[in-house]
C-alpha cells in the first residue's frame, strides 16, 4: 500500500486537532468528544498499518479500542452528570475546589 | 560465651519489651526498671572489658548472614578491637548515669523516656560493634529516631525547631554516605569480594580520584555528627532544647559516632584521600577550637557554652586522629571517652541547677558556692576536666593529641590549637565565676538545696573516672594500642611511605638512617616513617 | 476450513483473574439484597474472595505459562505484581466500610469496582501482548474514574472523578497512540516479538516510527504512575477521591503502571535501553524534586501523601533508569512495601478524619500521639518508612532503587534521590511534630477502631516493619520476579 | 636507696584527701591543722632524709630516678609518673617543704575561725603536692602536671573567699595567665620532643634522657624557639613582663597564700624550670639574652610600682615580681646557682616578710573589729607605730627587709650581690652587661627604699588609726610568731651557706652543692663566652661595695620621706602628678591587656556567635531550607487546578520528548 504514509499523516492530523482541543476547550462534554477524536485517529493509524503490514493484529486493535471508548463514554458521561448535579456546570473551568 | 556483644546490644529491647507492659502511671516501675535495664547490660558488658584481649584482631566476633538479594549480601557482622571497645563501654557507662538523672527531670511521658532512652542505646552500640557496612549503616540511622523525639518532645521551647534541624542536617549527610557507601560496594564487588563486611574493603585498592569523591561523603557525614566548623550549628540548639539526659546521650556518645566514624571507616578505606584533605579537616578542626572558644565564652546560657565547648573539644579529637600517628589518634580516642565523661557530667550538672530554678541564663545565677558545696567541688572537679588539667582525664587525651599533631605535618595547626588551651580556661572559668562565686544575692538561689543523694550517686561515678582516667591511663592505652598501630599502618599504606621516603631520602638529616634503622623496633616502621615525613619536607610547614 | 476450531486454551493463567470477575459480579447481584447499613458484609466477602485469590495467585509462583497465543503469561513476575494489587484492594477493603459508612456513601458497587480494577491491573501485569495490557489498563481506569467519583454527594469527590477522567482519557490516546505506532514499527503486538523484530533491526534508535512510539506509550504509563509532568492530576484526585480509594489509588494502579512499562520496556524494548533510560532519568529527577518539594507546604495531609505519592514514583522511576536487575527489583519490592506504608498512613488518617472529610490537616493531629499512642506510632513507622528511615521496609526499597541507578553508574541521579529523600524527611516529620510535639486541641474521643481498621493498620505495620529487618522474605521473591522478565 | 622519695609528695596527698572528704566532718580546726601541718611535715623529714643521703654520695652520684608507674605510653610518646633526684630538686623540696611546714603551721593560727577552715588546708596540702611534683618531677610531663597543678591550688586559694567579686575575678586572671605561660610549656615541649626525635630518633621529654642527648642540640634556632617557648611559661608562673598582672592580684587570697605560693615556691617554679633545663637554655644565646633582659625589666618596672603602693600585701607582691625578676637575670647571665641561691634566700625572707604582714593584718583586723570599724586592715596609710604592739613581728620583719633591701650580713645580700655581679661579669652578653647592672642596681636601690617605705610606715611614727583601736592591738599568738621567728632566723644566716669566694670567710657549699646540675650548661656556654675581661677582685669589691652603697641610699630617702619629713611624698606627688598616677595604677598594664586582649576577645566572640553563628552559618542553613519552601510555594501555585492547565503540561511533556527524540 504505496499511500500509507497520507493515512498515517491524516490520522497524526486528526490526533493533533483532538489534542488541541483537549487543550482548548472548556466544555467537558467537548472535550471528551475531543479525546474520542484522537481514539479514532489511532484506530486509523491502527487499521492503516494493519492493511499495510498485513496482519490482523492492528485491526483486533480497533476493535477493542472502541469497545473500551464506548464503556469510557458511558463513565465519563455519568460523572459529568454527577458533576452537573453538584455544579449545573459542565466547564472544566469550575472544577476548581481542589488546587495548590 | 561468643554472643556477648549481641547480648549487650539487644538487651536494652528487652527492657523495652519489659516496659510495654508496665502501665504508664506507675512512674517509679518505669524508672526502675529502665535502670535495672542499663545497670545489667552495663554489667554484661563488663565481661567485654575483661576479656579483651590487647591485640590488633577483632574480638567477640560475631558473623551471621542476614540478607542476601541481588547483588548485595549483607550479613549479621560484629566484632570489636580496642577502638570501639572503649565506646562500647563508654556507652553502657552512660546509660544507667543518663537514665538516673531523669527520675525528677521527667515527670511526663515517663514510659515513653525511658523506650527512647533504650532504643537509643542499642542503636549507639549497634552502631560501635558493626562490622557490616550496611548494618553500621542501619544502627547509625536509627539512632536518630529516638533522639529526635527525645528532644523534640521533652525538649525547651524552640524544641521543634532543634529536633526537625537535628534530624535533617544529620539525615542530608548520611544519605549521602549511604550512595557513597553503595558505590564502595560496588568497587568491592568488582574487586570479587561478596559481602559489606568492612574489614576487606581496607585492602581495595582505589584510584585516589574515586578515593576523594568516596571520602568526601563519608566525611560530610560524620563531620555533620562530629560536628566540625561550620557544620555545627545543629548542636548548640540541640543541646540547648535537648532534656537532660538528651543532652548527655548526645555529647557522651552520639557525637563519638562521627568522630568514631572516621576512624572506623572514613580513614582506613580511603587512606590516600584522607591524608590529601588531612590539612582541610585540620584547618577547620583548628577553626572549631578556636572560635567555638570564643563564641562560648560570650554565651549566657550555660548549656549553650557547653555545647559549644563540645564542639572545641572534637575538634580536638579531629585534630589528632588525622595527625596520622599513634600518639594522635590515641589521644583522639582518649579524647573521645575523656569528652563523653566530662562533657556528660557538664551537662547532667547544668541538669542539676536547671530542675531547682528552672533557668540556665548565667546571669540568674552567683555565689551557688556558699549554697551547695558538695555541687561545687562536683562541678569544679569536672570544669577543670573540661579544661584539661593534668591528672585529670582530660589533660591525657588533649596532650596525646597536640603532641601527635605536632609530630606530623600538622605542627602549625597544633600550634594554633593550643591557643585553645588558654580559651577554654577563659570560657569555663568565667562561667564557674559567674556562676558559683560572687555573692549570694539573688532571693531565689539561696534556697537552692545542695545535690541529693541520687544525684550525688550520678556523680561519683564519672568524678572517679576523670581521675582514674586521668592518672592511670595505661589500661585504656594498651588496650586501644595495637588497634591503632593497625590502623596507622592501614593509613600509611607502604606504596606511599615508601614514595615520601625516596623524596625524603636526599634531604634527611645525615645520620638519620644511621640511628633509626638498626634502633627501629619491628612492627614500629610505619611510625617513624610518619615521623620522617615532615623532616622529608621541610618547606611543606609552609 | 469447515470447522471452527476452538484453540485449546489454557484458563490457568487468568484463573484469579476469572475468580475475581466472578465474585466482582456475584457482589454486585447480592448487593441489591443487602440492606443499605449492612454493606459491610459486602466488603468482609470480597476481603475472603481477595485473600482467596492470594492463595490462587500464590500457588502459581514458580511457574511459567502462556496463553492465549502468547497474550497472558502466567509467571513470577506476574504473580509477584498481583500479590501486590490484592495487598492494596484487600487492605483497602478493609478500611473501606467505616469511611464510607461515615461520609453516607455506602454503596455496595465499590466492593465490585475494587475487584474489577484489580482484574485490570492483574491483566496489565500479565498481559504479554500491547492489546491485553491495553485491556487491562481501561479496566483498571474506568474502575477508578468511578472509585474517585465514588462519593457523588461530595463535589470533591466529583470533580476528582471528573478530572481523572478526563486527563486519564486524554493520556490514554498518547498511550494507544504509541501502541499504534510500535505496532506500525514491528508488525506486531506480542511483546515477545517486537522485542525479536527491533532486536533484529540495525539501529533501532533511528527509527522514528518506533522510537515516537515508545515515548508516546512511556507518556501514557508516565501518566498512570504519576509521573511529572504528568503527574498534575495526582494531587487533585487524591484530595477529592474517597480517602480508602485514595489509598488504593497511591498503591494498586501504581504498581500496574510500573508492571507493564517493566514488561514493555524491558521485554519488548531493551535494545532501545540508552534512550528510554535518559527519558527516565529526567523524569525520575522531576518526579521525585517535584513531588518532594511541593508536598512541603501542604497543610492538608492527603494532598501531602499525594505528592509524596508523586515522589514515590520518582524513586521507583529511578530504579526503572537503572533497568538493571537490582533497581528493577527494587521497584517490584517497593511498591509492595509502599502499598503497606501508604495505605496503613491512609487508614490513620481515616480513623482521625471526621465526616465530611474534615480534620484532615496536619494540624488536626495536634496531640495524637499522647490519645492514641498505639496508633501513633504506627503512624510514625508509616511516616518513617515513607522517609525511607531504617529499619523499615521504606529504606530497604529506596536502598535498592539507588543501588541500581549506582550500580548503572547514574550516581547523580542517586545524590539527587538521596537530597530529595532528606528534604522528604520534612514533611513527614511535621506530621510527627504534630501528634507528639504539639498540645493536643481535641480528645479524639470520637474516634473508634473498627475491626477491620485495626487488622488493616496491624497488617500495614507488619509490613513496613518485617521486610526492613529481615528483608530478605521479599527481596529474594522480587528477584525471582524480575529474572523472568 | 632512695626509692621512699615518692613519699615526699605522697605525704600531702594523704593530708588532701583525708581533709578534703573527711574535713567537713572533723570540724575540729586542731585536729584538721595538725593533718595538714603534719602531712607536709613529715615531707619535711622526708626531704631532710633525702638531703642528707645525697650529701653521702659523691657528687657525681647525686642523680637519682624513680619511676612509680607507667602514665602514658603510646607509639613513640612515653611518659611515666617519675621522680628525679638531684642537687636542684633537693634544694627545692627543703625549701617547698620547710617553708611549707612553717606556714602551714602559721596559717592554723591565722585561719582560725574562718569558715571552709579544712578546705583551706586541704588546698594547702594539695598545693605542696604539686609543688612537691614540680621540682621532683623526672620529666617534662610530671613536671607539668605539678606546673598546672600550682595553678590550680593557686586559683582555689585565691580564690577562697570566693563571694567576693574580686578574689573570683584575681582567681580566674592568675589561672588565665598561667595558662597563658602553659601553652608556650607545651609548645616548648613539643618543638625540643619533635626536633630530637624527628633529627635523631630520640622521642624523649626525660630530663635525665634530654641532658645525655643535649649535645645534639644547635646553638639557637630550633632550641631559641624552644626555649622562648619555655620562658613564655615561665613568665606565667613567675609573673614576669609581660604576664605579670596576675601576682599583685592574687593577694586576694589569705596571706599564708601569698607566702607559700606567690612567694616562696610556686611563682619560683619558673626559675627552676630554667635551671633544671639549663643545659638546654644555655645553647641559646638569643634567649639567653631575652632571659637577662625581661628579668632586668621586670626587676625595675615592678620596683617602680612598689614604691606607690599603699596595701601593705601590694607592696610585697610587686616586690616578689620585682625579686623575681632578679632570679631570672641570674638565669639570663648564665648564673644558675646564683639564681636559685636568691630563690631559696628569697623564700625565706619573702615568706617572712609576708607572714608578718598577715601578722599585722591580723592585729588590724582583729582591733578593728574589737573597734568596730570599716576600715582596710591592709592599707598602710591606717597603720604606724605597730612595733611596739607587735615586737615580735617588727623584729623578724625588720630583719626580712634588710635581708632583701641587700645589706651585707643578711641572707639576701650574698645571693642579691651575686645577681648583681655576675650580670656585669658574665661572659655571655657583651655590652649589655652594663645595662643589666645598672639596671639591676636601680632596682635593688628602689627596692631598699620601698621595703623601707613599708617598714616605716608600718611600723614607726605614730598610729593613724582611731585611737580607740589602738588598744586592741596586740602581738599575735606562737603559732603565729614561731614560724615568723624561724623565718627570720633563716633570713639572717641562710646566705652564709652561699657566701661568695670572695670573701672567703666560707666556701660556697651552695655553689658546690649546685655544680653537677649547672657544669654541663657552663660547658656548652663556653663555646660563646667571652672570657677575662671583669673578672678582678678590686672590680668585685667595688661593685659590692656600691650595690651596698645603693642600698643604703634608698633606705635613706625611704627614712627621709617617711619619717622624718612626712610631708615629702606629698609634695612630691604634687610634682609629678601623672608620674604618681602611672605609678599608682600599675603603668595602666592591666588596663592595656583589657583594651588589648579581654575586650577585643569578647567582642570578637560575639561578633562570632551573633555576626557569624547565627546570621551567616544558620542563615545559609536556613536559607537553603527557606530557598526550598520558596520553590515549594511556587510549585504549588503551578498546581491551578484546572483540567487543561494539566493537559497543557502533559501535551508539552509529550511535545518536548518527541522534539527531542525523534527529531534530533
Amino acid at each position: 500500500m504505496e499511500n500509507l504514509n497520507g493515512y498515517l499523516i491524516i490520522s497524526a492530523i486528526l490526533f493533533s486537532i483532538g489534542t488541541i482541543g483537549v487543550l482548548t476547550r472548556k466544555n467537558a462534554i467537548v472535550i471528551f468528544m475531543c479525546v474520542e477524536m484522537m481514539l479514532n485517529a489511532v484506530n486509523l493509524t491502527f487499521v492503516a498499518l494493519s492493511r499495510h503490514l498485513g496482519n490482523l493484529d492492528g485491526q483486533v486493535f480497533v476493535f477493542f479500542v472502541m469497545t473500551v471508548a464506548a464503556a469510557e463514554a458511558a463513565v465519563g458521561l455519568a460523572l459529568m452528570i454527577a458533576f452537573y448535579n453538584n455544579k449545573e456546570s459542565i466547564d472544566v473551568d469550575d472544577v476548581n475546589l481542589m488546587k495548590w | 560465651m561468643s554472643n556477648l556483644l549481641s547480648l549487650t546490644t539487644f538487651l536494652p529491647i528487652l527492657g523495652v519489651l519489659l516496659l510495654l507492659f508496665i502501665p504508664k502511671d506507675s512512674k517509679g516501675t518505669l524508672r526502675n526498671v529502665a535502670l535495672a535495664t542499663t545497670v545489667v547490660t552495663f554489667i554484661v558488658s563488663l565481661p567485654i572489658m575483661f576479656g579483651f584481649q590487647s591485640n590488633a584482631e577483632f574480638q567477640f566476633v560475631e558473623n551471621i548472614p542476614w540478607i542476601s538479594a541481588g547483588p548485595f549480601v549483607m550479613r549479621y557482622f560484629v566484632g570489636i578491637d580496642g577502638i570501639s571497645l572503649w565506646l562500647v563501654i563508654l556507652t553502657t557507662f552512660i546509660m544507667p548515669i543518663a537514665v538516673l538523672s531523669t527520675y525528677t527531670a521527667v515527670e511526663e511521658k515517663v514510659k515513653e523516656y525511658m523506650i527512647l532512652l533504650l532504643l537509643l542505646e542499642t542503636g549507639m552500640l549497634g552502631a560501635f560493634i558493626s562490622l557490616d557496612m550496611f548494618l553500621f549503616y542501619i544502627f547509625w540511622e536509627v539512632m536518630l529516631i529516638p533522639m529526635y523525639f527525645m528532644i523534640g518532645i521533652w525538649g525547651g521551647k524552640n524544641r521543634i525547631y532543634a529536633a526537625v534541624k537535628f534530624f535533617i542536617y544529620t539525615m542530608v549527610g548520611s544519605l549521602l554516605m549511604l550512595v557513597a557507601l553503595i558505590y564502595l560496594y560496588f568497587k568491592g564487588v568488582e574487586a570479587g569480594f561478596t559481602n559489606f563486611g568492612l574489614l576487606q574493603f581496607f585492602n581495595l585498592q582505589l584510584p585516589l580520584a574515586t578515593q576523594v569523591w568516596l571520602f568526601l561523603a563519608f566525611a560530610l557525614a560524620f563531620a555533620i555528627k562530629v560536628p566540625m566548623f561550620p557544620l555545627h550549628t545543629w548542636l548548640p540548639d540541640a543541646h540547648t532544647e535537648a532534656p537532660t539526659a538528651g543532652s548527655v546521650i548526645l555529647a557522651a556518645i552520639l557525637l563519638k559516632m562521627g568522630t568514631y566514624g572516621y576512624v572506623r571507616f572514613a580513614i582506613p578505606l580511603f587512606p590516600e584521600a584522607a591524608h590529601k584533605f588531612a590539612p582541610l579537616i585540620a584547618t577547620l578542626a583548628v577553626i572549631g577550637i578556636i572560635y567555638a572558644a570564643l563564641v562560648a565564652m560570650v554565651q549566657e546560657d550555660v548549656k549553650k557554652l557547653v555545647a559549644y565547648s563540645s564542639v572545641a573539644h572534637l575538634g580536638f579529637v579531629m585534630l589528632g586522629v588525622f595527625a596520622f600517628n599513634v600518639e594522635g589518634i590515641t589521644g583522639g580516642l582518649l579524647q573521645m571517652i575523656n569528652h563523653g565523661v566530662s562533657t556528660g557530667a557538664l551537662f547532667l550538672i547544668v541538669g542539676f541547677i536547671y530542675e531547682r530554678r528552672h533557668t540556665r541564663l548565667i546571669t540568674d545565677f552567683g555565689g551557688l558556692s556558699k549554697q551547695m558545696p558538695i555541687f561545687a567541688t562536683i562541678f569544679m572537679i569536672v570544669t577543670f576536666s573540661s579544661i584539661g588539667l593534668p591528672g585529670t582525664n582530660g589533660f591525657v587525651g588533649e596532650f596525646l593529641v597536640l603532641i601527635g599533631a605536632f609530630e606530623s605535618e600538622l605542627r602549625w595547626w597544633t600550634i594554633i590549637a593550643s591557643s585553645g588551651v588558654i580559651l577554654s580556661a577563659v570560657y569555663m572559668l568565667w562561667m564557674f565565676q559567674r556562676v558559683m562565686f560572687g555573692e549570694l544575692d539573688n532571693p531565689k538561689n539561696q534556697k537552692l538545696a545542695d545535690l541529693n543523694a541520687r544525684e550525688i550517686v550520678i556523680m561519683v561515678p564519672l568524678i572517679v573516672m576523670i581521675f582514674v582516667m586521668g592518672i592511670y591511663p595505661k589500661p585504656f592505652i594498651d588496650k586501644m594500642d595495637p588497634a591503632i598501630k593497625k590502623l596507622v599502618s592501614q593509613v600509611r599504606p607502604l606504596s606511599m611511605s615508601a614514595q615520601k621516603m625516596s623524596e625524603a631520602q636526599p634531604s634527611l638529616p645525615s645520620g638519620h638512617t644511621g640511628i633509626e634503622m638498626p634502633a627501629g623496633h619491628p612492627g614500629m616502621s610505619p611510625e617513624t616513617d610518619s615521623h620522617a615525613a615532615p623532616v622529608a619536607n621541610p618547606h611543606e610547614a609552609k | 476450513m469447515d470447522m471452527i476450531i476452538i484453540p485449546a486454551v489454557n484458563f490457568t493463567p487468568i484463573l484469579p483473574e476469572i475468580f475475581l470477575s466472578v465474585l466482582a459480579m456475584v457482589l454486585l447481584l447480592i448487593n441489591v439484597f443487602v440492606p443499605g447499613d449492612r454493606k459491610a458484609y459486602l466488603g468482609y466477602l470480597s476481603f475472603f474472595g481477595i485473600v482467596a485469590t492470594g492463595v490462587l495467585v500464590g500457588a502459581g509462583w514458580g511457574g511459567h505459562i502462556e496463553s492465549f497465543s502468547g497474550s497472558v503469561v502466567l509467571d513470577n513476575f506476574a504473580t509477584f505484581f498481583k500479590m501486590i494489587f490484592l495487598v492494596a484492594a484487600g487492605l483497602a477493603v478493609l478500611i473501606s466500610d467505616q469511611y464510607m459508612e461515615r461520609e453516607q456513601c455506602n454503596h455496595g458497587e465499590l466492593y465490585p469496582l475494587i475487584l474489577f480494577c484489580v482484574v485490570g491491573m492483574m491483566l496489565m501485569a500479565s498481559g504479554t501482548d500491547l492489546m491485553t495490557i491495553f485491556l487491562g489498563l481501561e479496566v483498571m481506569s474506568v474502575s477508578l474514574y468511578v472509585l474517585a467519583g465514588f462519593n457523588r454527594s461530595n463535589k470533591k469527590s466529583n470533580e476528582a472523578g471528573l478530572k481523572y477522567f478526563l486527563l486519564g482519557a486524554f493520556s490514554t490516546g498518547f498511550l494507544l497512540y504509541g501502541m499504534a505506532l510500535t505496532y506500525g514499527a514491528t508488525g506486531t503486538t506480542r511483546i515477545a516479538k517486537i522485542a525479536a523484530t527491533v532486536g533484529q533491526m540495525t539501529l533501532p534508535s533511528t527509527n522514528i516510527m518506533l522510537v515516537a512510539g515508545m515515548l508516546l506509550m512511556l507518556t501514557g504509563f508516565a501518566f498512570k504512575v504519576a509521573a511529572a509532568p504528568f503527574h498534575m492530576w495526582t494531587p487533585d484526585v487524591y484530595e477529592g477521591a474517597p480517602t480508602p480509594m485514595t489509598a488504593f489509588m497511591s498503591a494498586g494502579p501504581k504498581a500496574a503502571g510500573f508492571a507493564a512499562a517493566l514488561r514493555i520496556f524491558l521485554v519488548a524494548l531493551p535494545t532501545l535501553q540508552v534512550e528510554w533510560s535518559q527519558v527516565f532519568w529526567i523524569l525520575a529527577v522531576l518526579t521525585m524534586t517535584v513531588g518532594n518539594i511541593t508536598a512541603l507546604r501542604q497543610d492538608n495531609i492527603k494532598r501531602m501523601l499525594a505528592y509524596s505519592s508523586i515522589a514515590h514514583a520518582g524513586y521507583a522511576l529511578v530504579g526503572f533508569a537503572a533497568g538493571n536487575p537490582t533497581g528493577t527489583a527494587g521497584i517490584l519490592f517497593y511498591m509492595l512495601s509502599y502499598a503497606f506504608m501508604n495505605i496503613g498512613a491512609f487508614a490513620i488518617i481515616i480513623l482521625v478524619g471526621k465526616k465530611g472529610e474534615a480534620n484532615g490537616n496536619v494540624q488536626d493531629f495536634a496531640g495524637f500521639g499522647v490519645k492514641h499512642p498505639v496508633l501513633a506510632v504506627a503512624m510514625s513507622i508509616f511516616l518513617f518508612s515513607l522517609a525511607g528511615m531504617p529499619p523499615t521496609a521504606g529504606f530497604i526499597g529506596k536502598f535498592y532503587l539507588f543501588s541500581g541507578a549506582i550500580q548503572k553508574g547514574y550516581i547523580w541521579l542517586a545524590i539527587i534521590g538521596v537530597l530529595n529523600s532528606a528534604a522528604s524527611v520534612y514533611y513527614y516529620l511535621r506530621v510527627m511534630v504534630y501528634m507528639y510535639m504539639k498540645d493536643s486541641t481535641e480528645e479524639f474521643d470520637w474516634m473508634q477502631v473498627t475491626a477491620p481498621m485495626a487488622l488493616c493498620v496491624a497488617i500495614s505495620v507488619a509490613g513496613s516493619l518485617i521486610p526492613g529487618i529481615v528483608p530478605s522474605i521479599i527481596l529474594q521473591f522480587a528477584q525471582q520476579a524480575i529474572k523472568l522478565i | 636507696m632512695l626509692d621512699y622519695v615518692w613519699l615526699i609528695p605522697f605525704f600531702p596527698l594523704v593530708g588532701f584527701l583525708i581533709n578534703g572528704l573527711l574535713g567537713k566532718k572533723i570540724k575540729n580546726e586542731a585536729v584538721i591543722g595538725a593533718i595538714g601541718t603534719l602531712a607536709i611535715f613529715s615531707s619535711f623529714i622526708v626531704s631532710c632524709m633525702v638531703l642528707l643521703e645525697m650529701i653521702g654520695l659523691s657528687p657525681e652520684n647525686r642523680v637519682f630516678e624513680k619511676v612509680v608507674f607507667p602514665w602514658i605510653h603510646s607509639g613513640n610518646f612515653k611518659a611515666d609518673m617519675a621522680f628525679l633526684v638531684d642537687p636542684l630538686s633537693c634544694v627545692m623540696i627543703m625549701v617547698v617543704t620547710g617553708v611549707g611546714s612553717l606556714i602551714h603551721l602559721y596559717s592554723i593560727g591565722y585561719m582560725h575561725g574562718e569558715e571552709g577552715f579544712y578546705r583551706f588546708f586541704a588546698y594547702l596540702n594539695l598545693f605542696c603536692m604539686s609543688m612537691l611534683l614540680l621540682v621532683l618531677g623526672g620529666n617534662m610531663l610530671v613536671m607539668f602536671i605539678g606546673w598546672e597543678g600550682v595553678g590550680l591550688c593557686s586559683y582555689l586559694l585565691i580564690g577562697y573567699y570566693f563571694h567576693k567579686k574580686s578574689a573570683g575575678d584575681a582567681a580566674k586572671k592568675a589561672f588565665v595567665m598561667n595558662r597563658v605561660g602553659d601553652f608556650g610549656f607545651l609548645i616548648g615541649l613539643f618543638t625540643l620532643y619533635w626536633w630530637l626525635g624527628s633529627n635523631h630518633n630520640i622521642w624523649t621529654i626525660n630530663f635525665t634522657e634530654i641532658k645525655a642527648a643535649s649535645h645534639l642540640l644547635p646553638y639557637g634556632g630550633v632550641v631559641t624557639i624552644a626555649t622562648l617557648c619555655f620562658f613564655v611559661g615561665a613568665t606565667g608562673k613567675s609573673a614576669q613582663i609581660p604576664l605579670f598582672t596576675w601576682l599583685p592580684d592574687a593577694m586576694e587570697g589569705p596571706t599564708p597564700v601569698s607566702a607559700l605560693i606567690h612567694a616562696a615556691t610556686m611563682v619560683t617554679a619558673g626559675v627552676y624550670m630554667i635551671g633544671r633545663m639549663s643545659f638546654v637554655f644555655i645553647k641559646s644565646p638569643e634567649t639567653m639574652m631575652v632571659i637577662a633582659v625581661v628579668g632586668a625589666a621586670t626587676a625595675i618596672f615592678a620596683a617602680t610600682i612598689g614604691t606607690a603602693q599603699n596595701d601593705i600585701k601590694r607592696v610585697l607582691a610587686y616586690s616578689t615580681v620585682s625579686q623575681l625578676g632578679f632570679m631570672f637575670l641570674a638565669m639570663g647571665v648564665g648564673a644558675f646557682g646564683a639564681g636559685i641561691f636568691h630563690l631559696m634566700t628569697h623564700a625565706f625572707f619573702k615568706a617572712c616578710l609576708f607572714l608578718g604582714s598577715g601578722s599585722v593584718i591580723h592585729a588590724m583586723h582583729h582591733a578593728l573589729h574589737k573597734g568596730h570599724l570599716h576600715d582596710d586592715a591592709q592599707d598602710m596609710r591606717n597603720m604606724g607605730g605597730l612595733r611596739k604592739a607587735m615586737p615580735i613581728t617588727f623584729l623578724t620583719f625588720l630583719v626580712s627587709t634588710i635581708a632583701i633591701s641587700g645589706i651585707p650580713g643578711f641572707s639576701g645580700f650574698f645571693s642579691k650581690d651575686e645577681i648583681l655581679w655576675q650580670a656585669f661579669a658574665n661572659p655571655y652578653h657583651g655590652n649589655l652587661n652594663y645595662f643589666l647592672w645598672a639596671t639591676g642596681a636601680i632596682a635593688a636601690c628602689f627596692t631598699a627604699f620601698y621595703m623601707f617605705r613599708l617598714v616605716f610606715m608600718t611600723f614607726f611614727g605614730e598610729c593613724r588609726i582611731n585611737s580607740k583601736v589602738k588598744e586592741h592591738l596586740h602581738e599575735s599568738p606562737l603559732v603565729i610568731t614561731i614560724p615568723l621567728m624561724v623565718l627570720g632566723f633563716l633570713a639572717l644566716i641562710g646566705g652564709y651557706i652561699g657566701m661568695p669566694k670572695l670573701m672567703g670567710m666560707l666556701p660556697n657549699y651552695f655553689e658546690h652543692w649546685l655544680d653537677p646540675v649547672f657544669e654541663l650548661a657552663t660547658e656548652y656556654g663556653a663555646a660563646y663566652a667571652h672570657h677575662g675581661e671583669h673578672s678582678s677582685h678590686a672590680l668585685e669589691w667595688g661593685l659590692m661595695f656600691g650595690s651596698v652603697v645603693i642600698a643604703v641610699i634608698g633606705i635613706g630617702i625611704a627614712a627621709t620621706m617617711y619619717t622624718k619629713n612626712s610631708t615629702l611624698p606629698k609634695r612630691f606627688t604634687d610634682a609629678f602628678p601623672s608620674l604618681h598616677r602611672a605609678v599608682y595604677n600599675k603603668w595602666y598594664i592591666d588596663e592595656l591587656y583589657d583594651f588589648a586582649f579581654v575586650n577585643p576577645c569578647k567582642s570578637f566572640g560575639q561578633f562570632l556567635w551573633k555576626g557569624f553563628d547565627v546570621l551567616v552559618i544558620d542563615g545559609v542553613v536556613n536559607g537553603v531550607a527557606g530557598v526550598v519552601m520558596g520553590f515549594s510555594g511556587i510549585f504549588r501555585y503551578m498546581q491551578s487546578g484546572l483540567i487543561s492547565n494539566y493537559a497543557w503540561s502533559m501535551a508539552f511533556g509529550v511535545v518536548v520528548m518527541l522534539g527531542y527524540y525523534v527529531f534530533k
